[in-house]
């Protein structure tokens, strides 16, 4: 597979799969306001992966589409962060089922904006024009998202005693996976060096001051990271993920030669 | 009593009555129930579309699925704010909504079971609201018919997008064309339904058509409905479930069957198979929110202490 | 289909959605000892539908097997009782994620084991010899069941002042959905016709007996039931029985050609 | 000084202690430690597998799977109870698990990515459990030793399950044999490490040794399921993942490549894929059940109650 289709797979993989997660608060949100913001979060998560996969079929070629990228690779086959796939609650087993968690939503979206409004603005001039106009259009729409989701943090952060708590331990769960971001890839490398992609380890600075600045505002306390640092990107998943494939793939694969 | 017949020549002459006029206490009381209960549909209905967002076999479907249930948030918020203008709150509306005083529409107590009712709700249950809802564009309470119109605008989209995922399925396998049929003969009757009671058994239609809220009998719009609908079914290729269903040159009107009342009367009055559901899922949802709105509240009173000091 | 199969396919149904269900809880019981105790329900129950649907695919013959029954079904084909799909906890629609609750899981393997223990019973008289023996086997395994459950029902009933709230409200929630045991349906009338069946609205008295025994001692009241009955047993289900084939079966549907 | 010399004495004609028998701190210490090691290791181990029992492709696959669980469950219940024992409670037990200061089995931190990962856990984790296992069926503390006789005999049952399993779907499609060998590709190393580090940094081994705990060495162990597994391997038709892996004529052994023992350190001391979620899974299964735990306490109480009354 080519640099750049494999680049564009890790896009879409990101962006469709946090649009799930987003859209499973759709109708359960705590304020109507807020359903309707998490919808078009994922919304606009579902249309860059749109053409992402559109693109990446093209450089593929063959029988690829953007339905047969997202409906009929399995697992490792994925190359989404780990963060991304993750249930909106602290760490549990899969098929725990568990409450919807609104603080580590927020934490989540917030920490993965923040890294996409440094990528798409990079991205802007990538030498793929294709993905250069992907990356001016999804970057408007990351802004609004770090935006929506660097107000909730503070809300919760400066809110109440409870809600300080619950986004602090959502901060802390989630942020050790943030280390994938910075962790090379020979799928990000040959990218950058086509000069497709964007070096991502370049961009943690911005990102740390980024975070800071937001975290100083919630009044939440940085956590250190270390220890595992996962591999989604790399094809090897949590435990998490295959569940919300199975439940996203089963009816396309269960008639795969429908159209809708 | 001048205010009275100020109000009432208003009314007469086709007038809007905005939200600083004066009103009789029943005309509020009136709309209020039917502007929150139209809010709460829209909110309630949410759930079982979104029942299938996880599910939608493609990526332009579940694109086309979230904007439409978004979309009905969205409607929920126009029509809880047109509500506000008559003087009582969100809160007020949702509590009565979650305490089971208020009612929405009772079409949301059934189940979503395939994903062809995606498309068979906005096809036909969104055809239906239409069909209600475009007279109400010309209510006579402005803030409501404005509401209406933009609402009426975004449910004719819906229903066009819902019409033409049928249409693809009724082009694609055996089993996406069962799964259409399957979903028509479960709606259909439940959306004659919800035109309301015949009107011989309808009373409040009255007072409503007199005060410009109501302006076109549940009979007359569930006919039209039918008479409007039939050809659509024909183009798609299925077959509507009721064997009565028959163009009757006289009346230049199509005939149709019994609705069943009885299961209909059973549904409004909370036994319907998903009521339970629905409700607890709305009360779940605001009761695990609740932290969260706190905490804005919170920091919002904190931002405006800290403003006070910084201008003091 | 024969009246047999499709009577057959009812009971399967029933045992194989039941047995998924409280496989659910492996791993995650309130005690070790329950977990032990939830799984050998959830395996009685497989095994009792892997033999139901064996004797269901002889009757059908042609391309028939015990997993080409229970994994390429689809919602409407299947017919247990629609009490059986419901998730562990009371009502919500079925994507919204929420905890396993023990309350609920005792009190729906009481009501259903207590029907089950005067089926079975009677289905060893059955003009099916092959379904007469599986009710022998059967009947050993749900008296096991209703022990189980009854003393759980017991023990939580009789508890804590927050256990016996808890199992009442979860016994409040499931008593309606019993409606369905005790309406006819042609599925089942056939089955009778024929000497295969058993005629389940001629065991309501003996089930009240037993249901109402229990609930004295577990100090529980009996909630009026009325309004709407559930349709599972002529394939008209709640929400949340997509999603339960849709995990079990994904797998299997991925690789339709693959033997296990 | 007396009771130390005879419990010497029996240690050293290989006879067994009793938990009625003196026997020194050190030694009760540490068997509480590797029993109750143990039992956590069977019940944390239920998590990686039963994240496939609902969606097992088969429900023979299924009931195997529930069925080895279901024992897995048990023989954590025998080994709580041969660690009770020696004067430990299994809530003290449980408590040391959920605060992270009692150590399971560190193979159950890695995830289950594939159904194949059921079979490979069968094949080689419990595999290396049985190799880990057997001489333990011989160890000085009675219970123990009688406990691990049937947690043997279940094991090598589970280990020809998991061969079996893994056997038919290297006779299937291509997607299944690729299944298989991701599965393998995983955990081999892992599985190395489930032995211990090598007996140069083990100094713990020695007096576990000289207790009649401990009866072969890790490394000794290590080869001896390396040089196991191997045939196998090539039955089944999959790669193990060491080039270094090959027969060497000489020492009559396989030799194997360089473990990554820096990996397996930061597994155990909690850095691993899955630790933080397998704790939190545990704790949360115990808090979840507290309200069931205490019906079933205060309802027994009560029952004692009524008995005296009736006695009185």
């Amino acid at each position: 597979m080519s640099a750049t289709a494999n680049y564009l797979l890790h896009l879409a993989d990101n962006a469709v799969v946090l649009g799930q997660r987003n859209a499973e608060w759709c109708g359960h949100g705590p304020a109507i306001e807020e359903d309707i913001a998490l919808a078009n979060v994922s919304l606009d998560l579902i249309g860059q992966a749109r053409l992402l996969y559109q693109q990446a079929a093209t450089e593929l070629g063959g029988d690829a589409t953007e339905d047969r990228l997202a409906y009929f690779r399995d697992v490792p086959e994925f190359r989404n962060y780990t963060l991304l796939e993750l249930p909106h609650h602290s760490a549990l087993v899969g098929y725990a089922k568990s409450d919807l968690d609104y603080g580590t939503t927020i934490v989540r979206n917030f920490l993965y904006s923040a890294l996409m409004v440094l990528v798409w603005e990079r991205l802007q001039q990538s030498k793929d024009e294709q993905l250069a106009a992907i990356a001016a259009k999804s970057l408007k729409e990351v802004r609004y998202h770090l935006r929506h989701s660097r107000d909730w943090l503070v809300r919760l952060g400066d809110g109440t005693d409870e809600s300080h708590a619950r986004v602090q331990a959502a901060l802390d769960h989630l942020m050790p996976y943030t280390q994938e971001f910075w962790t090379g890839s020979s799928m990000e490398a040959a990218a950058v060096a086509t000069g497709v992609g964007v070096d991502v380890a370049a961009l943690k600075s911005d990102w740390d001051a980024l975070v800071d600045d937001a975290l100083q505002e919630a009044t939440l306390v940085r956590p250190a990271v270390g220890g595992y640092v996962t591999q989604g990107k790399n094809g090897l998943h949590s435990e998490h993920l295959g569940f919300l494939l199975s439940e996203m793939q089963g009816l396309a694969r269960a008639h795969p030669n429908a159209s809708w | 009593a001048e205010l009275m017949a100020r109000f009432d020549a208003r009314i007469d002459a086709d007038g809007r009555i905005e939200p600083q006029d004066w009103m009789p206490e029943a005309y509020r009381k009136t709309l209020v129930r039917q502007i929150s209960q139209h809010a709460h549909s829209e909110i309630v209905g949410m759930l079982p579309e979104g029942n299938w967002i996880s599910r939608a076999p493609s990526l332009k479907r579940k694109a086309i699925l979230i904007a439409k249930v978004q979309d009905e948030g969205g409607h929920g918020l126009y029509l809880y704010s047109a509500a506000e203008t008559l003087g009582t709150s969100r809160d007020q509306m949702l509590d009565a909504l979650h305490s089971g005083k208020a009612k929405y529409s009772s079409i949301f107590n059934y189940p979503t079971l395939n994903w062809a009712d995606v498309g068979v709700i906005g096809w036909l249950v969104d055809g239906a609201a239409i069909m209600n809802q475009v007279p109400l564009c010309r209510c006579s309470y402005g803030p409501y018919a404005r509401a209406m119109v933009r609402v009426c605008k975004e449910e004719s989209f819906h229903q066009r997008q819902g019409y033409e995922a049928l249409l693809v399925m009724m082009k694609g396998t055996d089993e996406q064309r069962a799964m259409v049929q399957d979903a028509v003969n479960r709606y259909w009757w439940k959306c004659l339904a919800m035109f309301g009671p015949p009107d011989a058994d309808s009373p409040n239609s009255v007072q409503g058509m007199r005060w410009g809220i109501k302006r076109i009998s549940n009979d007359d719009l569930r006919q039209k409905f039918i008479d409007a609908t039939v050809p659509q079914a024909k183009v798609l290729g299925v077959t509507l479930p009721d064997p009565d269903l028959k163009w009757n040159e006289e009346r230049g009107h199509y005939d149709y069957g019994q609705i069943d009342w009885d299961e209909f009367w059973q549904t409004v009055n909370g036994n319907g198979p998903c009521n339970k559901e629905r409700l607890s899922t709305r009360v779940k949802a605001h009761n695990d929110g609740q932290w969260v709105r706190e905490a804005a509240l919170a920091h919002a009173r904190k931002q405006q202490q800290r403003a006070m000091k910084e201008a003091a």
